[in-house]
């Protein structure tokens, strides 16, 4: 009963806020709810039992995406830009009503469905063992669908590389984002030394936690792009310069290991294959060469294109 | 018979390993040298292995759909690779001397090259994927690469324009996300081979149809959604708009062939399929009206790439849906692909010669296309071959691909496409006809040139293309590997 | 025991609503980020009732993250405001 | 009724009062620093309750340890918050709205 009442309200506030997202005339409290949204999801996620989605939500939704948009606000207000025109009424109508036609049969659909139907957890479940961890969400992540995963390690570089080629060319070669400064000695500066020892910690943990419970490389990965994010923010490290060879090793070294461990398997048993005896070592070694390229790709996709001079 | 078994996974391997380098040490000459005939080397192995054992079937990591991903290389996703393989090969070796790395690195000088490779890996993940989840991966990689090669430009109008796409293809990913968890929550597989053995007429397969076909319409470019290609293609630099122009439409149409013929074959009704046909029909005259009234020569190329989307999707309504087979639906299956392989070839030619063209007279208006018969005779040459191809005169593949279709419209008694493709068989002539009478003019001005190695090869791209026309009984029958029973009998 | 957890829980949502009217009335982008700060806080004990409601102790990793992140949107939120938008509120004069 | 459960029903009652507390004082408090004031309120002691409550029923020392640096970095973070904030909104400072 209390779970009920507690799972109502919650879906009602996370109705209530996407709307107020959606819908608000302030460019900045959208943002605001936008954050707000993110963690109410990772709530809902922590109640449905996915830990490790939680965690996701938790470290891009409500951390990552807060400073990027946050940034953006205050850009385009610096900018000039102060409100998004609105759309013309006849064009939101007609959105809104191919929206509310979309919505109508994918719930159409969704009440047609069997609730019981279990999908693949079963599968999973009986395989677990020769994967070479104990939670199945990195069982499939890295081992059953691995190549989905591969490809998406890639995804994020692709990404990056797509950043930085916004970059105006009399900046290429500098480095990401512009130079942040704080009060040497003030609130910020102090917050960025107390926390890197505590979320280096964390983020470790995370990363390796994930072979056998909630956790991972990418939820690791994503705690320690955050840290990195606010002792920048705190003035107290600086990015390299966006040509950087050490810099271009880190954010290929995940997936190329990846990639490497991949076709190895090709004289093991077939294109990633993991030999169940050593897959847990592979595993673990894939996540934290994952964990350490993601760190540095995520925290140099919310820094930006470099913004100044080569030298 | 080892070898050709690893071409599926060589496909998407080289060329990722190759973005890694280019990211750490770019040296383009070097990883362009290597990886293009290793490229062309593992393609000889996946046509040598489908030709003598029937389709290349690898389940990756060992494990068997549906817990694990199955890649496939039947004739089709053969052909897309070997495709791809050869348009990409050509641009990378035209595009080395305008991305060039020097003592001072540039941003797009560097950018290019993994962008590139990413998009040749991306692009090979979808064509061999053989599970809807694991081409949403291999879709969403696609795009991103395009959007960044849209932007490579930098100016802001590209950045707009990478935009535009990045709203489009967002939309189109969502919705095809959405229908690839409705399709999982009600069957509890994706893998298109088991999805083909089950009953899909419920309601959450219908509404999961309806919106992964949305999702890639979008994606394709198909009429209504088309207005995000030409500022795209022709704003980004020419080897980029090669590539995405040739090629990249065509791995979302891909997955909708895959879909509709391959995954549920059932699902289609016949309403579905005439929409799918009249929206490609209308791109087809909108497209080429629009490419008639355009005066620069990129945009002109870009829209006519959304004209030649459209003769795509007359395969839905000529070939779709029945579940007995008919006798024309091989050749009209057969002819769409043939249209895509060969429009491929074309349009990857026509851009790279109008890159040249454009570099040799330092603008895009017409007036860059005055005298080229003179200045840059390979060049003219090439425009005028893969024009022969858009416009589908013998003895080109387009040709073939249009008779295909011809022949399927009349069979089928709906002569209406027919009447439809002979009309921008018209409309091509007409938009193609502006810059090429020009290309005879004298010259007035000043105009640089290109030196001849690199004219040759649009050139020989372009003779590719009419080469598929010439030889159309091999390939024919190769693109057959693989199929249910339901293509491979046909008219004759 | 258990059931009174998650009771509290549903109490510290209701709560959450409330601070969320700030969010939505600002007046300012402060009042706002502040709204949001409280509501970030919030959600870190429902994740910690949850997790002691279930017995489900990984749970706690969530709480974790979010508390490890929790200044973030706010760092960013003053460093914005900062007069070249790259420094610090305490700097300037 | 063991002492163990008296005290987490004692210990989260108390931090819900200063969740109460906070979110009425961000709701009903004229200025802004003020409304800060119930914030860190409910950041602090409403949360430091919370942790304390879940201690006693936790099933190890690792559970201990987590809960306890949630409740550090919960109020580091707090007061980092406050006193940025405070600053960034006194009169005379850059216009948070810019």
């Amino acid at each position: 009963m209390t779970g009920a009442i507690f799972d109502i309200v919650l879906c009602l506030l996370i109705l209530a806020v996407a709307l107020a997202a959606i819908l608000g005339r302030d460019l900045f409290g959208s943002v605001v709810f936008f954050i707000v949204y993110g963690l109410l999801v990772a709530l809902a996620w922590t109640r449905l039992g996915a830990v490790d989605v939680a965690l996701a939500e938790a470290a891009i939704g409500a951390g990552l995406t807060g400073v990027l948009l946050v940034g953006a606000v205050a850009r385009l207000r610096r900018g000039g830009v102060v409100e998004p025109t609105p759309p013309r009424p006849l064009a939101r109508g007609a959105q809104m009503g191919i929206c509310v036609l979309a919505a109508g049969l994918v719930g159409a659909a969704i009440a047609g469905l069997d609730p019981d139907a279990a999908g693949l957890t079963a599968t999973v479940a009986q395989n677990l063992e020769a994967s070479g961890v104990g939670n199945p969400v990195t069982a499939v992540l890295l081992n059953f669908r691995g190549y989905d995963t591969l490809l998406e390690t890639v995804v994020l570089l692709v990404v990056l590389i797509g950043v930085w080629s916004l970059a105006e060319d009399r900046y290429w070669g500098g480095r990401p984002g512009l130079r942040q400064h704080a009060k040497p000695g003030g609130v910020l500066a102090t917050y960025g030394r107390f926390l890197p020892p505590l979320g280096l910690l964390a983020g470790v943990y995370v990363v390796w936690a994930g072979t056998d419970q909630p956790g991972g490389a990418f939820q690791g990965g994503t705690i320690l792009a955050a840290v990195w994010l606010l002792v920048a923010m705190a003035g107290l490290v600086d990015a390299p310069p966006v040509t950087a060879r050490r810099l271009r090793l880190t954010i290929v070294a995940g997936p190329a290991l990846f990639l490497a461990v991949a076709v190895a398997g090709i004289f093991m048993g077939g294109f990633l294959h993991l030999p169940p005896e050593h897959a847990k070592q592979l595993i673990q070694t894939i996540e934290a060469g994952l964990a350490l390229s993601i760190a540095a790709t995520l925290a140099l996709l919310v820094a930006g294109p470099p913004q100044r001079g080569a030298r | 018979m080892i070898l050709p078994a690893l071409a599926p996974a060589l496909s998407v391997a080289v060329p990722l390993a190759a973005a890694f380098l280019a990211v750490v040490a770019p040296r383009p000459r070097l990883l362009v040298g290597v990886t293009v005939p290793a490229m062309l080397a593992v393609m000889a192995l996946a046509v040598l292995g489908v030709r003598q054992g029937g389709p290349l079937v690898l389940a990756v990591g060992g494990w068997e759909p549906p817990l694990g991903i199955a890649l496939v290389a039947d004739g089709l996703s053969t052909a897309f690779l070997v495709a791809t393989a050869l348009t990409i090969g050509t641009v990378l070796v035209v595009a080395l001397p305008q991305f060039p790395i020097r003592q001072n690195e540039t941003r797009a000088g560097w950018a290019f090259w993994p962008l590139a490779f990413l998009l040749w890996a991306a692009l090979n993940a979808v064509f061999l994927s053989g599970d809807l989840f694991n081409i949403y991966v291999a879709i969403e990689f696609v795009t991103l690469a395009t959007l960044a090669l849209v932007a490579l430009e930098g100016k802001a109008k590209q950045v707009e324009a990478a935009m535009r796409y990045a709203m489009f293809a967002l939309f189109g990913s969502l919705a095809y996300l959405l229908g690839v968890a409705l399709l999982y929550a009600a069957h509890g597989t994706l893998d298109i081979g088991l999805l083909a053995q089950l009953p899909a007429q419920d309601t959450a397969s219908l509404v999961a149809a309806g919106l992964i076909t949305a999702g890639l319409a979008a994606k394709t470019a198909l009429f209504p959604f088309h207005a995000w290609l030409p500022p795209a293609h022709a704003g980004a630099p020419a080897p980029a708009s090669a590539m995405l122009s040739a090629l990249v439409p065509k791995a979302s149409f891909y997955v909708l062939l895959r879909f509709w013929f391959d995954a549920m074959p059932e699902a289609a009704g016949a309403i579905a399929l005439q929409l799918l046909g009249a929206l490609g029909a209308t791109a087809i005259v909108y497209g080429s009206i629009l490419a008639v009234r355009q005066n620069r020569l990129k945009q002109l190329v870009a829209y006519s790439t959304v004209a030649q989307i459209g003769y795509l999707f007359l395969v839905f309504p000529l070939a779709g849906g029945s579940a007995e087979p008919q006798p024309w639906t091989a050749g009209a299956w057969t002819g769409s692909v043939f249209h895509a392989v060969s429009h491929a070839f074309a349009k990857a030619a026509m851009f790279l010669a109008v890159g040249h063209a454009v570099l040799a007279a330092g603008h895009d208006r017409m007036s860059a296309m005055d005298g080229l018969t003179r200045r840059m005779p390979m060049t003219a040459f090439a425009l005028g071959v893969s024009a022969v191809t858009l416009m589908g005169l013998p003895p080109s593949g387009g040709f073939t691909a249009k008779f295909l279709l011809l022949t399927a419209a009349f069979a089928s008694g709906q002569v209406l496409w027919a009447a439809i493709i002979v009309l921008g068989g018209v409309l091509a002539a007409a938009y193609l006809f502006r810059p090429l009478a020009r290309a005879f003019l004298p010259d007035r001005g000043r105009y640089g040139t290109v030196p001849r190695a690199q004219q040759a090869l649009p050139l020989a791209l372009a003779m590719l293309s009419v080469v598929l026309g010439i030889v159309s009984a091999a390939p024919y029958d190769f693109l057959q590997t693989g199929r249910p029973a339901a293509a491979e009998e046909g008219l004759e | 025991m258990s059931g009174w957890l998650l009771a509290a829980a549903v109490v510290l949502l209701a709560t959450a609503a409330a601070a969320l009217v700030r969010v939505a009335r600002g007046p300012d982008a402060a009042d706002r980020m502040m709204g949001a700060q409280l509501v970030g806080t919030t959600g870190v004990a429902v994740v910690i009732l949850l997790a002691a409601h279930e017995g489900n102790w990984a749970m706690l990793d969530v709480a974790l993250v979010l508390s490890l992140l929790a200044a973030f949107a706010s760092v960013a939120f003053v460093k914005a405001a900062s007069r070249d938008g790259q420094g610090d509120p305490e700097e300037d004069p | 009724m063991s002492i163990a459960t008296l005290f987490t029903a004692l210990m989260t009652t108390g931090g819900l009062i200063f969740f109460i507390a906070g979110s009425v004082g961000m709701l009903r408090f004229p200025d802004q620093h003020s409304r800060l004031h119930a914030m860190t309120k409910a950041d602090n002691l409403g949360l430091g309750m919370i942790v304390l409550g879940a201690m006693a029923q936790a099933g190890g020392p690792l559970v201990v340890f987590k809960l306890a640096l949630i409740w550090i970095l919960a109020v580091a973070a707090s007061a980092v918050t406050a006193q940025t904030i405070a600053r960034a909104t006194l009169p005379g400072q850059a216009d948070p709205e810019a």
